[in-house]
């Protein structure tokens, strides 16, 4: 049955791929509309979503310790001691997340339809979706790390292609590439974290592995050698994360990841494949949980990369990239929460940020739609009665990012800073910065929100006439909307379903003994007044332009740091890429060609000089081969007397 | 009466032969060249009939005949080819027969 | 035909040669017959594979369907054939690749067809031969006579210093060849002495135990004369010069056949003499080697990064690729082996269709500069989304051949030492940056160069061509088993020859898997 | 050891290192074809003088009579009997290294002879049964036609191909080219 | 004094037994005797009437020599001459290199303008000095036998009398050459004086019985005469007079030399070798001195005649230079000969091997010779595949053949050689060996560029290809390509003839 939810996308993909190649692509062919490609794909998803609810309920139904469904489709590499088999298992955490992807992937192919409505060839756009789609299920539904490992690179693939959709923009392009070589430098953390695996457990099946660390480790916490090599296997998964999940070394991608189309964004680069990363470690939390400096280390990578990514989305200019800076910082947020082990609350955030943030971009999409691709929000700015139903969505999922109490947002952040606060590897230090990034956040938010709906329309009229996007991509924006402001109640502090529902995969992790209860109410204040804060400042701030363009001339400096990404980009060029690229210059032309042909060559030539100088002595008169014999015979006669004299 | 040592004998056909060998090499003069592999052959007979001597054995003189006439005969195709080199070339002399060297 | 069913294996290696000198008597002028007749010899070598398939059944005896006939007696060489699970699928691959090739050269071979086809057809009866032939002496010969029509077909079509090449690429080869008599003749002689017979059979010289022990012992200068000659063909890194220059001047059709057969040549040789002839040699020199190999993978990774003409970039490649399959063999673990075997097979795929492809291009531009191209895929969608899918067999997709190749010579290679591993692992990154880097100057971008803007997309024949690999790369991802199944005991064989016990039996009762 | 009286010996032995050195020095090729034929009359007497009396006849009449008169024949038809002075033309240093080389091989030749061990069983042919047999010729002759049959016919054979090599090579081909093979 | 028994009657009569054995001899000498008649009848044609004649000859010769080979060793002459499977064999080279010599050198006269039948009857008497050398068991017979062959071949050499270089080459190989049977027979004069008999098989018991073995003049008159063998094959110290020679003389001629002259020269050296005791008569400290100087003179020959060979332009010259190289490696055979299990047998396949290719080689330059051997420089050759693509291919067949590359019979020969010099221990030397036949495969391929990679010369016309010379050449090809395939009829002929020895 689990099949079902795989194969429906796939499906999809291969109609509207054999489609697009066979009957599109040559030239002179009609390409298809937006409409009919869009409705084969949409409805692919949409039916693995509605499998994906019937597994969730079949799951509901089962008792508490034992729910898991786990078919074994083939067996796809037995070989030597290894033998992997392609099974699929869904269980309380992966049925989530199943829901997540098929859900909110439904309602962004609903809004494809009309996004792409004037794009050449949508039949592409639908397959590599449906293709995405497909790859994000493996990953997910995967029942062993292979399994999860090809859908870990497939998605990875699908956002090269869908990133560099529009290929004849060499920009483009190379953000797709800079994409997929990010991720890949992070999957090989993933492949020797993998390796690790099976050399020190035996086996890569999660089911499998589980058992064998329980009855290898039981209750006491491992040491010497075993704790060497379970944190090192979760360093080098975690290294996988950072990169699939954009976090502080290998974020460079995401940003640039905006050069595709807005869909795209919305449903890869912020509900759906980056949050792999927090399912890979949730997955394994029984494994993070032995090793205390993997926790610590996964702590402060998130809470830095959440409050540097924050720092650099208060100063951009472009919609989508404050979205994007807003999604690396939230993912901070996440695995700030698995670091303190309160991976439940992380996917938690998962699940609230993927309503929002998809309605943001969403909303973003619409508002480029209507400005007729226009994405800087300084030429944007009083939309609010142009497009008053986007606006309204759009506020919204501002509100729940600010984190304000009814809104989901507040919900799932609120539990991950008590719990930075107040479970025992928390520390107060995570916490502040995790409080300062919230108010960022809310100051940035908003900061977007006034440029684009309020204030005055500062693109010009004639040009620019904004108008309302089509029904069909306002109805999904409806319906995220519900879900960003609903969204919280089912994670409610001290009576959340969605920790009693995870409880068999994801520990409810109980506060140290140090903290009393009331500590919780008080925090819980204190980061709304934060938000609010942020809020206000912004709206201050920004209400008429000059003030901002004063401080940003008295800052300067910090404002140029900011606006160019800390350098984080030029850094890599300098430190990697171009020595990378002088080394294999000075190898091939210095070492290929100079060392090793010239060697080779070295002995022909040596042969040739000798041919030539040996040649010489054939002097072709009679008389110097006579002297020449004579010499060689008293030579070899005086040896030969030699011997015996 | 004294008796001469073998050996002597010997040692007198070494440098006849000798003498035959470094004239090969020393003359230019085609001609001289021939006589001196006519000298070098002889003091081989010589030898041949020194050794058949010593060991009172008749095979040294029979071979010695057989030797005389190879000589002859090589003499006289040696002074053919002299002759026909001398019809092209003019000259009996080993340095202008450098045509082909390398 | 009984005689065909029992001598399978003869029928297999000289059909091709005796197909190729009945078309000689074609006469000069008539091209396309030359073509089809090569093409149709081809299918029916194929056809014949495809059969030995089936007479292969894994559980049987190491070598099967053995052919014996006394050859040289009085020196014990005989005329020795036998096939077991490794070369089963190297026969396989070369059978199925020439076809392929043939079809792929219709147009783009116009002057001297005849001699070109019986050269091609020539140089797959050496190969099927060499990897076939189970005595040393009739080993070597096929293993050299493998070298004259490819010299040939490098020399006559090649590209403009064609001759330069030729003859690099046969002296390379040769000096290692030669080097690796010396060591058969002091093996056959110490067969001689101590076992009394005089033998050249590969199975009676595993009997010879050769005095092992130090750096220089006898046992380890003959293994590394047999590994130099190998190393050449593989190519392993110091000695692989001569590739890049082969692949540029040879024409399509033998680039193809050079990278896709001629260099699992090497391999197969480890694999078959250099392995189980020397066990303690393999062991004393398994950290160079798996040094070398994983240098070999970073450095043609490197190289293949700054090249500016796209043949000699996927020259680089192979390098790149064939490394892995050192490192897999050097770890001497059954599921690295397994990996490095099926990595050949990958290899010989996903090269094979990138030169072709490379060719198709050449056919239309006749350049291989990769800045006279540029946005490609606007004006050939078709061959844009086949070059893509064999783009990402190269860099190891998962899904594709290339990821389980890959991924169990990583996986086997961490075992034995984690650190080649991870060095190895880099190689994937860089592969992906090389293929991509390259992918993207080519094929994304506006269309720059006014030339490229009439290109003619893909014809029905060379997606004929095509169609086969990209199947192929599919298939051979996702459902590998039908390969292992009848690799498998061979490969056990093979470890158990190189005496060393698989160390990851010693982790399977560790936990179920 | 040889019963030869020492002074005839070294009579003819001075006189025949004495005559080759004039043949290689001497600069008119007629010379030197003259001291050749003293030369070979003191070859003749020292073979005299070793009871080998068939070879010193033969020696007289087959070198000194045949072979120097061809000789001296050639040197008049080539009129090569100009003085050439070819020795001065070679290079002082190739004189030294010759001289040098032969002297050297003339030094382990001695050391061969003066080492030489004295034959043990001597063979049946020793002077005195050569002379109860009849003489040095009649030996020689009847074992040329018994035990060295093969030697003697093969000379005739050698004579033979000798004639043809000769005509071979010196006939002029004068009249008319490729003329099927009407020689003079 | 009982009277001498002198007179042997018997010695002089020849029963039938040895009239049979003797038949290949006594045909050959007819042969070349009734040639020699017809040359002068004028009326009868004698340009065709010599040739078939001859070439009537050398097939009988061949096909009378055949039984010879299965055949016990018969000792004729008073034991001067021996009829064994071993001369058998070697005749069996000379004739068929005698054969296509005068197959190949009809058409080449005809356009050199020098059709005159004394050249046809020379080859016969060269063919029949080097018959008589192979099975010689005297030394002075071998002398006679050597003198004969070499007689007729400096008239050969000479043969294109207008020509200067012909001269130049004829006179430089006569000298030398004389001066080199001058010291070689001066060695067998040494060798008599010290064991009182030429006999090559009394020489070997004398070696054991007398303990000639370490005296001085044993050494020196033995090594002599190695000296002089060596200067027939063209070893290193005495090869200086080959690449003039074989540049001067006629092509047929050259391929004849290679051939045939190497092959006798190495049969009786063999013989004689044998007979010196090297490997079991002589004392320990001669044996090791001359196995030293051997090796050095074979590590020599195979150096200069490859690393030369890579520098040369004229096809005649690299073929010499080859050949000079290939005399290396036949040395290596005959160091390694006495101590391997394998002994002589795999020099005589090498000889055979060797023999087959050369001549195919010198038919092809035969054939695209042009008037006085022009036009045999490389850049001549290229493009010849397009032009006649089946002298192309035969060539490519005898050059991959010489450079010893699997499917061919020079490769079948170089295994079996170095096989038994590694057998013998010779390891360094075979290494040594393989690296110069590395360097070979270089001048050899250079060649085939030329003519299958390179485009023709403008103008170059396919040469015409008589009856004659296109038998010559594919049974060339066939006994290359068959030898190379089916070995063992070769090796078995071998290891028979060299049993007998």
């Amino acid at each position: 049955m689990l099949g079902l939810i795989l194969l429906f996308p796939l499906i999809g993909f291969l109609i509207n791929g054999l489609w697009y190649a066979v009957l599109q692509a040559p030239q002179g062919r009609k390409k298809a509309g937006s409409l009919a490609t869009g409705l084969v794909a949409s409805s692919a998803i949409f039916l693995s979503f509605a499998v994906g609810v019937v597994a969730f309920v079949q799951l509901a139904g089962m008792p508490e310790g034992a729910r898991v469904i786990e078919n074994n489709l083939f067996s796809w590499i037995k070989v030597g001691g290894l033998s992997l088999d392609f099974v699929l298992r869904v269980d309380p955490l992966s049925s989530l997340f199943v829901l997540v992807i098929a859900g909110i992937g439904t309602l962004i192919h609903v809004y494809s339809i009309g996004y792409m409505s004037h794009d050449e060839t949508p039949g592409r756009f639908f397959a590599y979706l449906n293709l995405f789609c497909f790859s994000m299920l493996v990953l997910v539904l995967g029942g062993a790390l292979p399994l999860l490992f090809l859908g870990w690179e497939g998605v990875g693939l699908c956002s090269y292609l869908l990133i560099g959709y529009w290929y004849q923009d060499i920009e483009k392009a190379k953000a797709g590439k800079k994409a997929f070589i990010a991720n890949r430098v992070g999957d090989l953390g993933f492949l020797l974290g993998m390796f690790l695996i099976y050399t020190t457990f035996g086996t890569m099946d999660f089911s499998a592995l589980r058992e064998v660390v329980v009855q290898r480790f039981g209750g006491m916490a491992p040491a010497g050698a075993e704790l060497a090599a379970v944190t090192g296997i979760c360093l080098l998964l975690f290294v996988g994360c950072t990169g699939k999940s954009a976090q502080i070394p290998l974020y460079v991608w995401l940003p640039d990841a905006m050069a595709g189309p807005t869909p795209v964004s919305a449903l890869i680069h912020a509900a759906t494949m980056v949050t792999s990363g927090i399912y890979l470690v949730a997955r394994l939390d029984f494994l993070y949980a032995l090793s205390p400096t993997a926790l610590e280390v996964m702590a402060w990578v998130g809470g830095l990369t959440a409050f540097v990514a924050a720092t650099i989305a208060v100063v951009q200019t472009d919609i989508k990239r404050v979205l994007a800076y807003s999604t690396v910082s939230q993912l901070g947020y996440m695995f700030l929460a698995c670091g303190v082990g309160a991976t439940g609350a992380g996917v938690f955030h998962v699940i609230t940020h993927a309503f929002f943030k998809a309605l943001l971009f969403l909303g973003a999409g619409s508002v480029i739609h209507g400005m007729h691709e226009e994405q800087d929000i300084l030429k944007m700015g009083g939309l609010k009665k142009h497009m008053p139903r986007t606006f309204l969505v759009v506020t919204v999922a501002w509100l729940a990012i600010c984190g304000l109490p009814p809104f989901s947002g507040f919900f799932s952040k609120d539990e991950i800073l008590w719990m930075a606060f107040a479970s025992n590897q928390g520390n107060r230090v995570l916490w502040a910065l995790g409080l300062l990034t919230a108010m960022m956040t809310a100051f940035y938010m908003t900061r977007m929100w006034i440029h684009t709906f309020m204030g005055s329309e500062r693109f010009d009229h004639h040009k620019v006439h904004p108008h309302e996007s089509p029904i069909v991509m306002v109805a999904p924006l409806y319906v995220l909307a519900v879900l960003s402001a609903a969204g919280g109640f089912m994670g409610v502090p001290h009576a959340s379903w969605l920790a009693h529902w995870l409880e068999p995969i994801v520990p409810h992790v109980v506060p140290a003994e140090g903290v009393n209860h009331s500590m919780e109410w008080v925090l819980m204040a204190v980061s709304v007044a934060v938000a609010l804060l942020g809020m206000f400042a912004a709206h201050r701030l920004f209400r008429d332009l000059r003030r901002p363009e004063a401080l940003k001339a008295r800052w300067a400096f910090i404002h140029k740091v900011l606006w160019n990404k800390w350098f984080v980009d030029e850094l890599y060029e300098g430190a990697l890429i171009r020595p990378i690229g002088r080394v294999s210059q000075a190898l091939w032309r210095g070492f290929d060609v100079a060392v090793i042909d010239r060697i080779v060559l070295g002995f022909g030539r040596a042969s040739e000089w000798s041919g030539q100088t040996l040649r010489l002595a054939q002097t072709g008169s009679l008389q110097a081969y006579a002297v020449f014999l004579l010499l060689g015979l008293v030579l070899t006669l005086g040896y030969m007397i030699y011997g015996l004299v | 009466m004294q008796v001469v040592e073998p050996w002597v004998v010997l040692t007198f056909a070494a440098t006849i032969f000798l003498i035959g060998l470094g004239g090969l090499m020393l003359r230019r003069n085609i001609l001289v060249i021939l006589m001196c592999i006519e000298l070098m052959l002889n003091s081989v007979n010589l030898s041949f009939v020194t050794f058949s001597r010593m060991h009172g054995d008749m095979a040294g003189q029979v071979s010695v005949f057989f030797i005389i006439v190879v000589a002859a005969a090589e003499s006289a195709v040696g002074l053919g080819l002299l002759i026909a080199m001398f019809r092209t070339l003019r000259s009996v002399d080993t340095d202008d027969i450098r045509l082909l060297r390398e | 035909m009984a005689w065909f069913e029992s001598h399978l294996l003869s029928t297999l290696v000289f059909l091709p040669l005796l197909w190729a000198v009945a078309g000689l008597v074609i006469p000069g002028k008539f091209r396309k017959t030359h073509a089809v007749w090569a093409l149709l010899g081809s299918f029916l070598v194929f056809a014949v594979s495809l059969r030995l398939y089936g007479a292969f059944d894994a559980g049987g005896a190491e070598f099967q369907l053995a052919e014996r006939a006394e050859w040289l007696p009085s020196l014990g060489i005989a005329y020795l054939l036998g096939m077991d699970g490794i070369s089963l699928w190297l026969l396989v691959l070369t059978t199925f690749l020439t076809p392929l090739v043939i079809l792929g050269s219709f147009s783009a071979i116009q002057e001297r067809t005849k001699e070109y086809y019986f050269l091609l057809l020539f140089l797959e009866t050496g190969m099927l031969g060499a990897l076939v032939a189970l005595d040393v002496f009739l080993f070597y010969v096929f293993w050299e006579a493998m070298l004259i029509p490819m010299y040939f077909l490098i020399g006559i079509w090649g590209g403009k210093d064609r001759v330069y090449a030729a003859m690099k690429f046969f002296l390379y080869t040769v000096v290692g060849s030669l080097l690796m008599l010396v060591a058969i003749f002091y093996l056959a002689y110490a067969h001689k002495v101590q076992l009394g017979a005089y033998s050249t059979a590969i199975v009676d010289l595993y009997r010879v135990n050769v005095p092992g022990g130090g750096w220089l012992s006898v046992q380890s200068i003959l293994f590394l004369a047999f590994a130099l000659a190998f190393a050449i063909k593989v190519p392993l890194f110091p000695v692989h010069t001569w590739l890049p220059d082969a692949h540029v001047q040879a024409p399509t059709a033998g680039s193809v056949i050079l990278a896709g057969v001629l260099l699992k040549m090497g391999g197969y040789g480890f694999i078959r003499f250099a392995f189980p002839l020397f066990p303690e040699a393999v062991v004393l020199y398994q950290p160079v080697f798996l040094g070398l190999g994983a240098v070999a993978i970073v450095y043609g990774a490197w190289v293949a990064m700054v090249q500016p003409d796209i043949k000699k970039l996927v020259a680089y490649s192979s390098v790149s690729h064939m490394g892995f399959v050192i490192l897999g063999l050097f770890s001497l673990n059954s599921i690295a082996a397994a990996g490095s075997v099926y990595q050949m097979l990958n290899h010989g795929v996903s090269t094979g269709a990138l030169f072709l492809m490379v060719g198709m291009i050449y056919e239309r531009r006749h350049t291989r500069m990769i800045s006279d191209f540029g946005g490609i895929t606007k004006v050939m969608p078709i061959f844009a989304i086949i070059f893509m899918i064999v783009t990402l067999s190269s860099i190891a997709l998962p899904g594709t051949n290339g990821f389980v190749g890959e991924f169990l010579i990583l996986l086997g290679t961490w075992k034995t030492s984690p650190w080649a591993a991870a060095a190895a692992g880099t190689g994937v990154i860089f592969g992906a940056v090389y293929m991509l880097w390259m992918f993207q100057r080519v094929m994304f971008g506006p269309v720059t160069n006014p030339e490229n803007e009439k290109l003619r997309d893909l014809s029905g024949r060379e997606l004929a061509v095509l169609a086969p690999l990209v199947v192929a790369i599919f298939f051979m991802g996702i459902y590998p088993n039908f390969f292992f199944e009848k690799m498998e005991p061979s490969i056990q064989r093979f470890l158990e020859r190189a005496q060393v016990k698989s160390t990851e039996t010693a982790i399977a009762d560790l936990g179920r898997n | 050891m040889l019963s030869v009286s020492p002074v005839f010996f070294y009579l003819f032995a001075g006189l025949a290192i004495a005559c080759s050195l004039l043949v290689v020095f001497k600069k008119n090729p007629v010379s030197s074809a003259f001291s050749l034929v003293l030369v070979f009359f003191a070859f003749a007497g020292i073979y005299a003088l070793l009871d080998a009396h068939l070879i010193a006849a033969i020696q007289i009449l087959v070198y000194a009579g045949a072979v120097m008169v061809l000789f001296v024949f050639v040197i008049m038809l080539l009129n090569a009997d100009a003085p050439s002075l070819d020795i001065a033309r070679t290079s002082a240093a190739l004189k030294v290294a010759i001289l040098a080389g032969c002297l050297a091989m003339l030094a382990f030749f001695v050391v061969a002879f003066k080492r030489m061990s004295p034959p043990a069983p001597l063979g049946p042919y020793t002077a005195e049964a050569v002379e109860a047999a009849g003489g040095n010729t009649r030996v020689i002759s009847q074992l040329m036609f018994s035990e060295y049959v093969l030697p003697f016919e093969l000379t005739s054979v050698l004579l033979l191909a000798a004639i043809v090599a000769v005509v071979a090579i010196a006939m002029r081909n004068a009249k008319k080219p490729g003329s099927a093979g009407k020689e003079a | 004094m009982e009277n001498l028994v002198t007179i042997r009657p018997e010695l002089l009569g020849l029963a039938t037994v040895e009239l049979e054995a003797l038949s290949p001899h006594f045909a050959v000498l007819g042969g070349a005797v009734l040639a020699l008649v017809l040359s002068v009848v004028r009326w009868l044609q004698p340009k065709w009437s010599v040739f078939l004649v001859s070439v009537a000859t050398a097939l009988l010769g061949a096909t009378l020599s055949f039984p010879g080979l299965s055949g016990a060793a018969l000792a004729v002459f008073n034991g001067m001459m021996v009829v064994d499977p071993y001369s058998s064999f070697f005749n069996l080279i000379f004739l068929l290199s005698a054969l296509i010599t005068l197959l190949i050198s009809f058409r080449y006269l005809d356009s050199e303008k020098l059709q005159h039948p004394e050249y046809y009857v020379l080859v016969l008497f060269s063919a029949l000095g080097m018959m008589l050398m192979a099975s010689a068991r005297e030394l002075v017979v071998l002398f006679i036998a050597l003198e004969t062959m070499s007689l007729s071949v400096y008239s050969l050499v000479s043969f294109r009398r207008a020509d200067r270089r012909a001269n130049e080459a004829a006179m430089k190989y006569f000298i030398l050459g004389g001066a080199a049977s001058a010291i070689m027979l001066y060695g067998v004069a040494l060798v008599y004086g010290a064991t009182g008999t030429t006999h090559i098989q009394a020489i070997l018991e004398r070696l054991a019985s007398r303990g000639a073995g370490e005296s001085v003049l044993f050494s020196v008159g033995a090594w002599l005469i190695v000296a002089g063998f060596l200067f027939k094959v063209a070893s290193v110290p005495f090869h200086m007079w080959m690449p003039d020679v074989y540049e001067g003389a006629p092509v047929p001629i050259t391929g004849f030399m290679t051939t045939g002259l190497k092959a006798a020269a190495f049969a009786a050296f063999v013989r004689v070798f044998l007979s010196l005791g090297y490997g079991k008569g002589l004392s320990e400290a001669v044996e090791t001195n001359l196995h030293h100087i051997l090796w050095v003179c074979a590590v020599m020959t195979m150096v200069v005649g490859n690393v030369i060979a890579l520098t040369q332009t004229n096809l005649k010259r690299i073929l010499a230079y080859s050949s000079i190289a290939h005399t290396g490696y036949l040395m290596v055979g005959l160091i390694a000969a006495p101590r391997g299990t394998e002994g002589y047998s795999s020099l005589l396949v090498y000889l055979a091997a060797y023999a087959a290719m050369n001549l195919g080689a010198f038919i092809v330059l035969t054939l695209l010779a042009g008037k006085g051997d022009a036009g045999l420089n490389l850049h001549d050759l290229s493009g010849i595949s397009k032009k006649n693509p089946v002298l192309a291919f035969s060539m490519a067949v005898f050059l991959f053949s010489m450079a010893g590359v699997p499917p061919t019979a020079g490769f079948v020969a170089k295994y079996l050689l170095f096989y038994s010099a590694v057998q013998a221990g010779e390891v360094p030397l075979v290494i040594i060996a393989v690296l110069c036949s590395a360097i070979s495969v270089y001048y050899y391929l250079r060649v085939l560029v030329y003519m299958y990679m390179r485009d023709p010369i403008a103008g170059a016309t396919s040469a015409r290809v008589p009856v004659w010379s296109v038998m010559a050449l594919a049974s060339m090809v066939i006994v290359t390509l068959q030898v190379g395939l089916l070995p063992s009829p070769l090796v078995e002929m071998a290891r028979k003839a060299v049993a007998g020895l």
